[in-house]
């Protein structure tokens, strides 16, 4: 039983984390219609930035900061520099579908190398802003920290200010509507190219949390996030990539299925794991668990 | 003068000339039939007026303001709706987001809820249908519902592409009401593409004829219809 | 002179190696030390004469790319030798598609512990350096008997043939673990390492033994010391570099008292004549690179290599060279404590480990005060304690031998 | 047809004469080229015809590679029959994992893919007779001795890729052009139209995922072939993205234009490497250069050519043609 | 007429979306060589029927018999080779296809080489055969000369005409049409009226249109629905006069007009 207890703490706070990539990348799925594969590279680099100033400050929190500016600024300008241009120009044919794609891959691999040339392929860490030291209830030691109070509490509010922000208020509608329809939304008078940016500066200051917040459990390195960016997606497709507390229902339930394979039978069997939770979820409910019925045809 | 002011439109879509000098003017408060067959330029014509698409050369004013080279967002800023052609409605939004999006730059919830009740008297099926996902319509219900979006924009000028496509002949007449009935009461400028020449004519205060992207008669609407050259020509009967 | 990569003022080698990628980090830094300590050797009047040029090319640990880019290293950058080769898939594809025997090519002192490559029928011109992963088992099964007998048992292990070498020469020792958790390698999760603590917390396991690489070491004993965790650790040679411990967040007061195979004296050891040549190169030809058991490792492998490159003549020819090292490979002189295997009938270099045990400042030192060196083979044969006296380093780390 | 098979014999008449002319390298990356476009088409006829997104071709691949090397390994076969194994298992494979992404749209498509692509090389590592991290031997031995001394094992390897390769894609080509390919295309741009035209869309859509792997299966087996080995690290994520971007490059739904997009994935760490060292030699930039010049070339393409040089040629062509 | 043998006859029918009765209790009943027509307010389910019968939705209730047998309700693939083509409200033409190839597709029943044989190219018998087979459907609608086009590039009426060929291709013995007048010009209306003339004498054909001049001069029949009720049908001429018919549907105003 305690076991038991143990591996769905465990699963909860990698669950918490694999939110945080899942939500920036339905975030920009919602206001773009692309998966961004740079997202890892994006909230690595605003980790970095975090990285620098926690390291020099001492001050996580301002780290933390930095990190959520630096992010929103970087995926502001990887839409502004970027997938502006490529939209103008990749728009048709066959590509147009897989293009967006290879494009994030291959920004991925800029900022890495960027990366990589600034601060080398060395491991960082980040001083955790809470004890990593488990609760000890009567004589055993939980493996739940305040830190990971800290991420699950963390999660909780951007995906709350998030929800809010999208159902609630006239941008979050503006944000979908040019991610859906984008001549539509500027014949109703909304500035979608600027809408997107917003969009997408949003995901990458919520990705910079989330590389922040892994990386002060862990180490940094320009490859660091990659696994993060795989099961984030994997999550995000698990609860339907239209929804957000989907992607955190996805991420969860990835989080706490992989800790219990991890724990009960194996690491070797930890991806073929991830990707059988996928498949069950996916046979069952093809667009993820949060999907609304499919739409008319005809 | 201060309607709409087209002078000398030149537009292509790449090789294809689509519009040759187009040049024709509208009074504030007037509505103008636009009647064409299919491929005789009337959605590109809305489109260059809308900002959606470049033209090659010539002026359009609205206001005494030019309005090509102007972003749609903003053509909308200065009181200009588009209601492009075949069902612009937003399908994965709920009817009620697609109705909202039409005040959102405004910025003002009151007046928008406001438009948005006044939508609906209009239509009172959008009503029954207000929290159903856009794609779940029928084909008509999404013309109410992009027209529907149009007005919450509150404009001055409206362009309207083929309102009537696929409509019952009831609402068909309901709506050309409704566009009569506004520009009275509104006072709205209207410029309306379509096919269905008769009904068309028969509300508008002049029609434009266009025939393979050249203006080929301009005058009052009355006067068109009574034209029988042109209507053997080109309204189809 | 008409040998391939062989000019009268240049000698080419090549390596392969993870300079980027998720497994770079450490390993890149042994092609660096290597050239520093050849650059050395290059302004001492090089080798007979020769400069030696030494090219890295990176195949981020991709058997694919490791023959890709070994392809270029002997067809087009026409290199003399291999030296140094990292990586056990990526050497086992390399050999056999580049053809390294066939083409007669010299591939001196891999970078791996695979007791695999130590078949000399199958690996003629290739010499391994590290004593392997099999070896390294079979003394900790040794010093487990010897030491900790009635503990309850631990292992963490990769399961490659990394972790499955240790494993089956661990089982053939009679070595029995209560907990023995296998990881597919790859970075691993803080995640990870808490089901691997809760896993031998809820075993009991005193004694835990791990087998994997540093960046799998360091989440382990970071979250260990979380969760309050505290048996007696062991680590293999592989993930046990403590600076690279520490820059992961790895606790100093968890280090504190773990235990470690060792080939090499500790990197921090100014007592050791090697260690003070190396760094003293290190300083001057390799500027700002903190010296650990990755580049000491490097320094090692060129200053063996230029030994070879000595034994072999004047008169360099791959032949030549892979003769030298199966005649003189054995008297070299090398860091490591432990002998050198190499003979007509053998290619494998080091050949035993020392337990040492890392301390408050989490540097590590013999456990026990002095080094008590174990030798042994990979298969089955006894394990011996070794009287072995390492050969002194030639006179400012230049070798002079023929 | 005719005009299509002896444009085939002749290509490959070239090859065998450009094979004789160029050094081993060269001959080598031949071989290379010759895998890449299997696995490119296997994209092409997935993506580019039948509009299904996958990123785990790497995963088919691994799938075939394994599967010539057991059979060769175990049952001492001949070569073309470890390869005729590679097909069909990889077959199998594809329409299991097809009748799954046929319920499937777009990026779930896409995730899924991934995921597999992810997790499947994994499993070698879980079961012993798959050889876990080193992998297997996949020899197919040295050429026949009546092709002389002077034969190296890289003109062996590229001899039986070539063939390989001309043999897959005329079969593909004919299956893209005949009435099976039209289909793909229709179900991609309008499937419920399709579906009303008599098209039963789902079995056709698994259909496709199934000589798409058989495709990549294949190359998987060419691939070990060349590195003599089939290994986990072998059939990474980095292939499998590296084979979509091949893809992107060369145009998705352009056949011909695989062997292009093969010769480009050869080419760029070459060129990105050369590039490089011109630079200099601050080892950093040495290090971290190739890469960041990959991904330049990557984006600057995919922005100008998204369909590929092709579609632009095209294009630029039917715009002379107005004037 | 009622000697007339039936061809496809739905009882019953009801489909619901949700809370939403979009059909209740519909009866139908299509007669050989007829056109019958299908009209009603907008939302009033007409597409609905159309979808129930090609199994794009499920029924709640109901059956369906086709010539005078009861079956299962079809799959949209197993509609043309029961021999039933249906157009698309919108166009539904495969945008980057060839209009040559658009229609063939329609035509792949008639194929018979598999895989192996396509695969090997020893099918070129068949493709000539669907081509021709294309060719002649699209010279029935006078778009013969555009067969190399892309579908994408066409003009509105050419497009519509294609979808009708894509349909006429499968030789059909009940064409549904939901539509085909929309958005067309008086001239192509013209011609469609006159193709649709022409069609019936070995088709029985379903329309849907809004168009009341289509609808009045073409259909023998006319079933009207209303809130997925059939709330009147019969001749033309019955139908446009009314009472309930003019209220829901047509208009005061349609009455002046002839
Ligand atoms: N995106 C486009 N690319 C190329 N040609 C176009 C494009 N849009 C329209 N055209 C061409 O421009 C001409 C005018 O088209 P337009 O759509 O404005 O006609 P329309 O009068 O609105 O016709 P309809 O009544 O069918 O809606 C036609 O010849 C058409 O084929
Ligand atoms: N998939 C669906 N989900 C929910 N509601 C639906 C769905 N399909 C249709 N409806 C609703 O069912 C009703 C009938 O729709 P249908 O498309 O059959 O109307 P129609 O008679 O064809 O109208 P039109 O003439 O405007 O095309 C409409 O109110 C529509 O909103
Ligand atoms: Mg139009
Ligand atoms: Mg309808």
């Amino acid at each position: 039983m305690q076991k038991v207890i143990e591996t769905l703490l465990i699963g909860l706070t990698t669950g918490s984390i694999y939110a945080l990539m899942s939500l920036a990348l339905v975030l920009v799925w919602r206001s773009t219609r692309v998966i961004n594969f740079a997202q890892a590279g994006q909230a690595m680099f605003a980790t970095y930035i975090g990285f620098e100033i926690s390291s020099r400050s001492g001050i996580f929190w301002l780290g933390l900061l930095f990190a959520i500016v630096g992010g929103a600024l970087l995926g502001a300008g990887v839409d502004y520099f970027f997938m502006r241009v490529l939209f103008k120009h990749a728009n048709t044919g066959p590509a147009a579908v897989v293009a967006p794609v290879i494009a994030t891959l291959g920004l991925l691999g800029l900022i890495r190398s960027v990366v990589g040339l600034t601060w080398g392929g060395e491991f960082k860490t980040i001083e955790a802003p809470a004890s990593t030291d488990g609760y000890t209830i009567g004589s055993t030691t939980i493996p739940f920290s305040a830190l990971n109070a800290l991420i699950i509490i963390t999660v909780s509010i951007i995906l709350i200010g998030l929800a809010l922000l999208f159902q609630r208020t006239n941008l979050g509608l503006a944000l979908r509507a040019s991610a859906y329809a984008p001549e539509i939304a500027k014949l109703a008078g909304i500035r979608t190219a600027q809408t997107r940016t917003i969009g997408w500066a949003i995901a990458g200051g919520v990705g910079g949390v989330a590389g922040m917040l892994v990386t002060s459990n862990n180490f940094l390195s320009p490859y660091s996030l990659d696994l993060l960016l795989v099961f984030g997606f994997i999550a995000a497709v698990i609860g339907g990539l239209e929804s957000m507390v989907g992607a955190v229902i996805g991420a969860l339930v990835l989080g706490i299925g992989l800790t219990f394979i991890l724990n009960y039978v194996g690491t070797s069997l930890v991806f073929i794991g991830g990707f059988t939770v996928l498949i069950l979820v996916l046979l069952i409910k093809p667009d993820g668990i949060m999907a609304k019925g499919k739409g008319r045809r005809a | 003068m201060s309607g709409l002011a087209v002078t000398r439109l030149n537009v292509s879509h790449g090789a294809i000339h689509a519009l040759h000098d187009i040049t024709f003017s509208v009074e504030p408060g007037q509505l103008a039939a636009v009647i064409g067959s299919n491929g005789a330029g009337k959605t590109t014509l809305l489109r260059t007026l809308s900002g959606l698409k470049d033209a090659s050369s010539g002026a359009a004013q609205w206001e005494n303001r030019e309005m090509l080279g102007v972003k749609p967002e903003d053509l909308v800023r200065r009181g200009i709706s588009h209601v492009s052609e075949g069902k612009s409605v937003i399908p994965e939004l709920t009817v009620k987001e697609n109705l909202v999006l039409g005040g959102i730059w405004r910025g003002d919830k009151a007046d928008t809820a406001q438009a948005i009740e006044e939508v609906v008297e209009l239509f009172p099926r959008l009503g029954e249908r207000m929290s159903q996902s856009a794609d779940t319509l029928s084909g008509g219900e999404r013309q109410m519902l992009a027209i529907g979006r149009a007005l919450v924009s509150r404009p001055k000028l409206l362009l309207l592409d083929e309102p009537s496509l696929g409509l019952a002949p009831l609402v068909i007449e309901q709506i050309f009401q409704t566009v009569d009935h506004l520009r009275h009461k509104l006072g709205l400028t209207v410029v309306l593409v379509e096919q269905n020449a008769m009904s068309a004519l028969e509300i508008a205060d002049i029609g434009i004829i266009i025939n393979l992207g050249h203006v080929v008669a301009t005058g009052k609407a009355k006067e068109l219809i009574d034209d029988p050259a042109l209507r053997a020509a080109y309204l189809g009967y | 002179n008409a040998e391939t990569g062989v000019s009268a003022s240049e000698i080419k080698l090549g390596i392969t190696l993870p300079l980027t990628g998720a497994a770079s980090p450490g390993y890149n830094k042994i092609g660096d030390a290597m050239n520093a300590y050849f650059k050395y050797v290059n302004d001492n009047g090089g080798v007979y004469g020769r400069k030696v040029t030494l090219i890295q090319k990176n195949d981020e640990y991709s058997p694919q790319l490791s023959i890709a880019k070994t392809n270029e290293l002997i067809l087009k950058d026409k290199v003399f030798a291999l030296v140094g080769p990292l990586g056990t898939a990526n050497f086992t594809a390399v050999h056999k598609s580049v053809g390294i025997a066939r083409r007669g090519v010299p591939s001196l002192f891999l970078n791996t512990g695979f007791s695999g490559f130590g078949n000399k029928k199958d690996f003629p011109t290739s010499f391994t350096i590290l004593p392997s992963y099999a070896m390294e088992a079979k003394i900790a099964a040794l010093f487990l008997k010897e030491n900790f007998a009635g503990k309850k048992l631990g292992l963490v292990y990769q399961n490659d043939e990394f972790g499955i070498d240790a494993l089956s020469a661990f089982r053939n020792a009679g070595v029995k673990f209560d907990v023995s958790i296998p990881y597919t390698s790859g970075t691993q999760s803080a995640a990870t390492a808490q089901t691997w603590v809760s896993q031998l917390a809820a075993g009991g396991a005193q004694v835990v033994l791990f087998f994997g690489v540093t960046s799998a070491t360091a989440p382990l004993l970071a979250v260990a010391a979380g969760a309050k965790y505290a048996p007696q650790w062991i680590l293999g040679s592989v993930g046990s570099d403590p600076l690279t411990l520490r820059a992961l967040g790895v606790p100093v007061a968890v280090l504190n008292g773990a235990l470690t195979l060792a080939g090499n004296p500790s990197p921090n050891d100014l007592n050791d004549e090697y260690i003070k040549v190396f760094q003293d190169i290190n300083k001057k030809y390799n500027t700002g690179v903190a010296f650990d058991d990755y580049v000491l490792q490097g320094m090692n492998v060129g200053l063996m290599t230029v030994q070879a490159l000595r034994a072999a003549g004047q008169n360099l020819t791959r032949r030549g060279l892979v003769r030298a090292m199966e005649n003189k490979g054995s008297t070299f002189a090398s860091v490591a404590y432990s002998p050198l295997a190499y003979s007509k009938t053998s290619n494998i270099g080091h050949t035993g480990y020392y337990m040492a045990v890392m301390d408050a400042t989490g540097d590590r030192k013999p456990y026990g005060g002095s080094v008590v060196l174990y030798t042994t083979d990979s298969g089955n044969g006894p394990v011996v304690k070794s009287t072995f006296k390492r050969p002194a380093i030639p006179a400012k780390g230049l070798p002079t031998n023929s | 047809m005719r005009k299509k098979i002896a444009f085939f014999i002749l290509l490959g008449w070239a090859l065998l004469i450009i094979g004789d002319r160029v050094d081993e390298l060269r001959v080598y990356q031949g071989a290379q080229i010759a895998m890449y476009t299997i696995a490119l088409a296997s994209i092409v006829l997935l993506t580019g015809y039948s509009g299904q997104v996958s990123l785990g071709n790497g995963a088919m691949m691994a799938v075939g590679g394994y599967s010539a090397a057991l059979t060769l390994n175990n049952l001492q076969t001949p070569i073309w029959f470890a390869f005729l194994m590679a097909i069909l298992v990889s077959a199998c494979f594809g329409s299991l994992l097809g009748a799954a992404a046929a319920r499937l749209s777009g990026p779930y498509l896409a995730g899924t893919t991934l995921a597999l692509a992810v997790g499947l090389p994994a499993i070698a590592n879980q079961f012993s007779f798959l050889g876990g991290e080193p992998g297997l031997l996949f020899d197919v031995g040295f050429p026949p001795e009546r092709f002389g001394e002077e034969f190296t094992q890289y003109k062996w390897f590229f001899w039986i890729a070539s063939v390989i390769a001309l043999l897959a894609l005329f079969i593909t080509s004919n299956i893209l052009q005949s009435r099976f390919g039209r289909t793909w295309r229709a179900i991609r741009g309008n499937s419920l139209a399709a579906e009303l035209a008599g098209i039963h869309s789902s079995r056709m859509k698994v259909l496709a995922f199934t000589i798409s792997s058989a495709l990549a299966g294949l190359a998987g087996a060419v691939l070990a072939m060349t590195i003599s080995l089939v290994a986990p690290g072998a059939y990474s994520l980095t292939l499998s993205f590296a084979l979509v971007t091949g893809a992107v490059l060369a145009g998705v739904s352009s056949l011909p234009g695989v062997v292009l997009g093969g010769a480009i994935l050869v080419a760029i760490p070459e060129i990105a490497d050369a590039l490089a060292g011109r630079f200099g030699n601050a080892d950093s930039l040495n290090n971290y250069l190739p890469g960041l010049i990959t991904s330049v070339l990557l984006i600057l393409s995919v922005i100008y050519t998204p369909n590929g040089p092709g579609e632009n040629l095209r294009k630029h062509l039917r715009k002379k043609h107005a004037h | 007429m009622a000697d007339q043998a039936t061809v496809l006859s739905v009882h019953n029918l009801s489909v619901n979306f949700g809370g939403l009765k979009a059909l209740n209790s519909v009866n139908l009943e299509l007669r050989k060589g007829e056109v019958l027509g299908l009209i009603g307010p907008n939302g009033a389910g007409k597409t609905t029927v159309f979808n129930a019968l090609c199994g794009i939705v499920t029924p709640a209730s109901g059956t369906l018999a086709l010539n005078g047998k009861e079956v299962d309700w079809l799959k949209p693939h197993q509609l043309a080779r029961k021999g039933i083509a249906r157009t698309l409200q919108g166009v539904g033409l495969f945008p980057d296809l060839t209009v040559s190839d658009n229609v063939m597709i329609g035509a792949h029943r008639f194929a018979e080489s598999g895989l192996i044989r396509a695969a090997l190219g020893t099918n070129t018998r068949d493709e000539n055969l669907l081509r021709e087979k294309a060719q002649s459907a699209l010279e029935r609608v006078y778009v013969g000369s555009v067969s190399d086009r892309r579908a994408d590039t066409l003009s509105y009426p050419d497009t519509k005409r294609v979808a009708i060929a894509r349909a006429l291709v499968a030789e059909p013995d009940i064409l549904l049409l939901d539509e085909p007048a929309g958005g067309l010009g008086a001239q192509d209306i013209e011609w469609l009226n006159s193709l649709i003339n022409n069609l019936k004498q070995r088709t029985s054909i379903i329309i849907v249109e809004h168009h009341m001049d289509v609808v009045m001069s073409v259909c023998d029949r006319i079933y009207v629905l209303n809130f997925g009720e059939i709330i009147a049908s019969g001749t033309p001429h019955e139908v446009k006069n009314n009472e309930a018919v003019i209220q829901a549907y047509l208009g005061a105003h349609s009455k002046e007009k002839k």
